[in-house]
């Protein structure tokens, strides 16, 4: 079974060829069966290799299938392969199976839009490029994966290509995320060049055997990791392309946040911890990167009017836990509360979305109110996503994953309680900002008129993603609920281990303050009425604490007046020049060629006669 | 047989190639210039013989077979052109057809 | 055997003179044949029989009757002997002389200086060509096959966009 | 550098030859029309000599005082050249036909076969130039027949002769009658011998391939403006033409000399007299076909027969031991 591997990043890569090649001739439900069969095609043998991997470990606990041989030069040789260990068989669940029931959604979500096929196209194309980054056994294609995951999110982003404002979103998030991309390149480079290899975990073998603990190298290859994870997982300080990147479709959305795409920093980061655990200073970084990023989105999510953006700043800020737990050296929670996460987004991303699709794409939370009654559906959905999001405890995914976390910068020593501190201040909003949402949209007068039913593919996604949201927490229970491990355990031959907290403290002040969070949030919103007024503060912080503000004027304005200034300067003379001199030896030359035969032959007998005169005469 | 004149075989080539060469250069007429170059390659090919005889072997008259070949190709080609040149602008004046020009 | 080589040689030489000067067609195309069986002859005497065979059947049995066929079909006539004796002046002969003239003196001393004597003299006949041929120069031969082929088609088409054209 | 002995036998030796083939082409005339003669139920020529032998010297001696005339419009270089062209090519090819092992001229070339080729190759030129140089849009018509028709079957006729080659192994005359000692090659290769005849027919530009001169059609096609002995060169060369074809399928298809009894030089007469005389038949019995049909069966039938014929004589060669 595990000789099928190569079909799990290869199926949805020809689904979307298919749909590619057959735009315009294939009719809308066989495009929507290929999109979705694709994907869940891929599933089924992800989970079925998955239990298979479970039930009967490969020696080493790792299956490597190599495809071929890609360049052998002078000693140096690049394989195609795959490498299927636990980190990547979790990533490649939560890909093939959160991304299936996005599929399944986005079937009946995108009906009726133009482009239907393209859109399935794309999502396949991206999905493949997702599949591809995690299950690579060595850098080139982890790389290829990376930059196939930034065009399909170029691609889908931009999907409604006739508003040019979708257009700008989807070039923004392709030029950001392309600072990072870079970044991570020159530290592939760095990193292939000093320890001569491109196979992950044989680099990984050798940075520990090669570099010392603290060594400058190392440092700066972690660092432009780092730099690349920041990139694609909207980090600080190159996050400002995620809110913008709300102008695709929900589904696109959801597959962004929830199981692609943002997860490939993290991704990246555990799967190269051991350079990391080199550089202490640069796994500090993250765990700053981290906690900041946490606070900021945070921040911003309280100051947002569309759902999507709420969503979107919650994303960032999960992320930043994510983080954080990297930071500290708590991987396998990072780990833990991507998948918990990516279960939570998900069901959220889709039970806005089915909001929106009954009440005509609008957004703005306060032109909704009183739809819990309209859209009961909905509204469950929505709200056990939002309590796992809120981490409310005990009953929830959310709540264990992001105890996890928390116990983990608990144990951490100094740096690790300041950062302890801003998970707990970001527990605490993100209850407040999740559920001032829910409290608006849900509750309150009716602003707006609902119309429509959902099919059964909107029902059954949102059945599914809301009962993982729930029990996926069940997985790792910490020490006083029982003590399960089973993540822990299956990561266990990847990631070091996390350290053991037994203490009470942190796990009681998280559930406090998550309680806090959403306790202040019904005594504020539970009747909503309007708007809330523009206050230099919530600009502030409704612009994301300024970013695209400060980037638009150190950055592209500097760049666009040097270009303006450059245009007429002396270096073009010289370049002029050489127009010039082509131009008149073109002028020149072109006599030569007057279309006569007899001329160029005797030009070739001259030539000729020179060259058999030199031999002649030497 | 007594000795073959192999100094003078080439001789002769190199001399019919000028020829060839001089006749390609002055004629305009390009059934002419056509039968210049065949009197080059028949140069080239006698140049070919004469090696095979200097070292007895029959490589030079494969070559000079190749270059048989070639020729024939060349003039079946190139009299098509000068037959469809005619029909077209009524004139075999290899200058008349210069409308390449640069 | 000399005596025939020498004799050959001149005939070959001055007939191909006679054909680059001449200005009706079927004149210098004669000569032109002329030419090719004094060629022939000197393959004879190098011990080529059957490259003068061939030189005779398809060079001169063949090919030139090609050129006749054209020139019959063109019927370039008296008049188009005039225009071309015309355009034959003095002065345009003077750059190709030096430049052929050039290239004479050129290969002639390469050829001369060489050093190619030595006493040669045995026959290549027929059998050892085509053993060669099919042997060691099979791919050549196909390669001249699809050479043939291509000039085929070419001629074939060009033929018939002519009488298209009528 | 040789006795002269051999130097003046070799000059009489060639100077003999020719004066039999010239004789036996002016006999041939008047056999031709003897023979059409019976064919037709008439009498043909029998008032000079004893059943009109002489009239054959009475035609040479009139063609020989006409007037030599050139009309004033042709090349007259080339029209002088074109008779010669005619006669001696088909006189230069006569010169490798083994009649016996002793008599012939150099019936020893290794490469007579392909000798016999290129010289029926250059006789095109007689016909062509004639036409050419006539500038008679009659002749003009009969020189461009005759160039496509010539070069066409000289193709199917050279091809005709691999499989005689491929068995007897060599391009000698001497060595393939030699090796047909048992068993004559007309038997293995008698598809060869048809082509190769229908060949020598086209060749020869004889009935019912005569398109060149076409008289119905053409006048007298390339030879309408000639007179006189050039008339009668090219009246020569074609006979002797028939005798060289004849000559040659005896050679190469019918066992040459071979056949018991009588002596070698007479079994060689009669094969190729017999061949003489069916040519003169086939002129008597067929009509001509049109031109396009002539190159149609040329192209289209003869070739693939031929090259089919090769591939299995070679298969068969392999297959089997050679039947040397």
């Amino acid at each position: 079974m595990r000789e099928l591997l190569w079909l799990v990043p290869t199926l949805p890569l020809l689904g979307s060829a298919i749909l590619m090649l057959g735009a315009g001739r294939l009719s809308t439900r066989v495009e929507a069966m290929i999109g979705a069969l694709s994907v869940g095609l891929a599933a089924i043998i992800a989970f079925t290799i998955a239990a298979g991997f479970l039930l009967y470990a490969p020696a080493g606990t790792v299956y490597e299938q190599t495809l071929w041989r890609w360049l052998d030069v002078g000693g140096f040789s690049a394989e195609i392969g795959l490498r299927l260990d636990a980190l990547s068989l979790v990533m490649m669940l939560v890909i093939t199976g959160v991304g299936f029931f996005i599929h399944l959604f986005a079937t009946e979500f995108m009906e009726g839009e133009e482009g239907y096929g393209r859109f399935f196209a794309h999502l396949n194309l991206f999905v493949a490029a997702m599949l591809l980054l995690v299950l690579a056994d060595d850098f080139l294609a982890l790389y290829a994966g990376w930059e196939g995951v930034g065009l399909g999110s170029y691609l889908l982003i931009g999907f409604w290509w006739r508003d040019p404002a979708n257009g700008l979103a989807a070039r923004k998030a392709f030029i950001v995320t392309r600072i990072g991309d870079t970044a991570l390149l020159i530290g592939l480079l760095l990193i292939a060049s000093r320890l001569g290899t491109l196979d992950i975990a044989g680099a990984m073998k050798n940075a520990s055997q090669t570099w010392q603990v603290g060594s400058p190298v190392a440092t700066v290859a972690a660092f432009l990791l780092l730099g690349g994870a920041v990139g694609k997982s909207a980090q600080l300080p190159l996050q400002t392309w995620l809110p913008d990147a709300m102008a695709g479709p929900t589904p696109v959305s959801a597959l962004i946040h929830a199981a692609t795409m943002v997860t490939a920093g993290v991704y990246l980061i555990a799967r190269t911890h051991a350079l990391f655990l080199i550089a202490p200073s640069a796994q500090l970084a993250v765990g700053v990167v981290g906690g900041a990023t946490l606070l900021l989105a945070g921040f911003s999510a309280l100051a947002q009017n569309d759902i999507k953006r709420i969503l979107a700043y919650s994303t960032m800020s999960q992320i930043g836990y994510m983080f954080l737990a990297l930071g500290v050296g708590a991987w396998s929670a990072a780990l833990f509360h991507l998948m918990t996460h990516a279960f939570f987004k998900a069901l959220l991303f889709l039970s806005a979305g089915a909001i929106t699709m009954r009440i005509h794409h609008e957004q703005n939370i306060f032109k909704m109110g009183g739809l819990a009654r309209r859209l009961p559906a909905a509204f469950w959905s929505f709200l056990i996503g939002s309590a796992a999001l809120a981490a409310l405890p005990l009953v929830t995914a959310g709540f264990y994953s992001k105890e996890a976390i928390l116990s983990g910068a608990w144990a951490d020593g100094t740096s690790g309680r300041v950062l302890w501190v801003a998970g707990i201040f970001g527990a605490f909003i993100t209850g407040l900002y999740i559920f001032r949402a829910v409290f608006i949209v849900f509750f309150g007068e009716e602003h707006t008129h609902v119309s429509g039913t959902y099919g059964w593919r909107v029902i059954v996604t949102l059945t599914v993603l809301s009962v993982l949201s729930v029990v996926g927490g069940l997985i790792e229970l910490p020490p006083v609920f029982g003590h399960v491990t089973l993540l822990s355990n299956l990561l266990a031959p990847v990631l070091p281990a996390t350290r053991e907290v037994t203490n009470l403290t942190p796990l009681l002040l998280a559930s406090l303050v998550a309680l806090l969070g959403i306790a202040l949030a019904a005594v504020l919103y539970w009747r909503p009425t309007r708007a809330p007024a523009e206050t230099p503060l919530w600009r502030f912080w409704h612009a994301a604490g300024g970013f695209d503000w400060l980037y638009d004027r150190l950055l592209v304005r500097p760049v666009l007046w040097a270009a303006r200034v450059g245009r007429n300067d002396v270096v073009d003379r010289v370049y002029d020049s050489i127009v010039w001199a082509t131009r008149v030896a073109h002028q020149e030359v072109r006599r030569t060629q007057n279309g006569r035969v007899r001329w160029y032959t005797a030009g070739l007998a001259i030539g000729s006669i020179c060259l058999i005169a030199i031999a002649v005469l030497r | 047989m007594a000795t073959a004149p192999l100094d003078q075989g080439l001789l002769l080539a190199a001399i019919l190639f000028a020829l060839g060469l001089a006749g390609v250069l002055v004629r305009r007429n390009l059934l002419f210039m056509l039968m210049s170059l065949e009197v080059m390659l028949n140069a080239a090919g006698i140049a070919f013989i004469v090696a095979g005889a200097r070292w007895a072997s029959p490589d030079g008259q494969i070559m000079f077979i190749l270059v048989l070949t070639f020729a024939a190709t060349e003039v079946s080609v190139g009299l098509a052109l000068i037959l469809l040149m005619h029909r077209r602008i009524t004139t075999l004046d290899a200058d008349a057809g210069d409308r390449l020009r640069g | 055997m000399n005596a025939t080589f020498e004799i050959s040689a001149i005939v070959a030489v001055l007939a191909t003179l006679m054909m680059i000067t001449r200005p009706s067609a079927v004149h210098a195309l004669l000569y032109l044949t002329v030419s090719l069986l004094a060629a022939a002859l000197v393959f004879f005497v190098l011990g080529a029989p059957f490259a003068a065979a061939l030189e005779v059947i398809i060079y001169a049995g063949a090919i030139m009757v090609l050129f006749v066929f054209v020139i019959m079909m063109l019927n370039i006539g008296e008049a188009a002997a005039a225009f071309e004796s015309t355009m034959l002046k003095p002065s345009a002969w003077i750059g190709p002389s030096v430049l052929a003239l050039l290239l004479a003196i050129e290969l002639g001393s390469l050829a001369v200086t060489g050093g190619l004597a030595r006493p040669a003299g045995s026959v290549v006949g027929a059998q050892a060509v085509g053993i060669a041929l099919v042997g060691p120069y099979m791919l050549a031969v196909e390669i001249a096959s699809f050479l043939l082929l291509a000039g085929l088609v070419a001629a074939f088409h060009l033929g018939r966009s002519v009488t298209r054209g009528d | 550098m040789s006795h002269p002995h051999t130097i003046i036998g070799g000059l009489l030796n060639i100077v003999l030859g020719l004066a039999f083939a010239l004789a036996m082409a002016a006999l041939l005339t008047w056999v031709e029309r003897r023979l059409l003669g019976f064919l037709q139920d008439r009498y043909g020529p029998n008032r000079a000599g004893p059943f009109g032998i002489l009239q054959a010297v009475a035609d040479g001696i009139k063609l020989l005082f006409k007037q030599d005339w050139i009309p004033p419009f042709a090349d007259p270089g080339v029209f002088v050249l074109a008779p010669a062209i005619s006669m001696v090519t088909v006189m230069l090819a006569l010169a490798v036909i083994p009649a016996t092992p002793v008599i012939g001229i150099i019936g020893n070339l290794n490469v007579g076969l392909l000798y016999f080729l290129a010289m029926g190759g250059l006789g095109v030129y007689s016909v062509v130039l004639a036409g050419w140089a006539s500038n008679n849009k009659f002749s003009l018509l009969g020189g461009v027949r005759a160039a496509a028709q010539m070069v066409s079957y000289e193709v199917f006729m050279g091809l005709a002769l691999v499989g005689v080659v491929m068995l007897a192994g060599s391009f000698n005359l001497t060595d393939i009658v030699h090796s047909q000692r048992h068993l004559w090659y007309v038997v293995p290769q008698f598809v060869g011998f048809i082509i190769f005849f229908l060949g020598g027919i086209a060749e020869t530009h004889r009935l019912p391939f005569d398109l060149p001169e076409g008289e119905s059609e053409l006048g007298a096609g390339f030879h309408t403006e000639y007179s006189g002995m050039k008339f009668g060169m090219f009246f020569i060369g074609e006979y002797i033409g028939i005798m060289l074809v004849s000559a040659m399928t005896t050679v190469l298809f019918l066992g040459g000399w071979y056949g018991p009894i009588l002596p070698p030089f007479l079994w060689f007469g009669i094969k190729t007299g017999l061949l003489i005389a069916f040519f003169i038949l086939l002129r008597a019995a067929l009509p001509r076909p049109r031109y396009d049909q002539l190159m149609s069966f040329g192209w289209k039938l003869l070739l693939p027969l031929t090259l089919l014929n090769i591939l299995v004589t070679g298969a068969l060669m392999l297959a089997g031991p050679a039947p040397s």
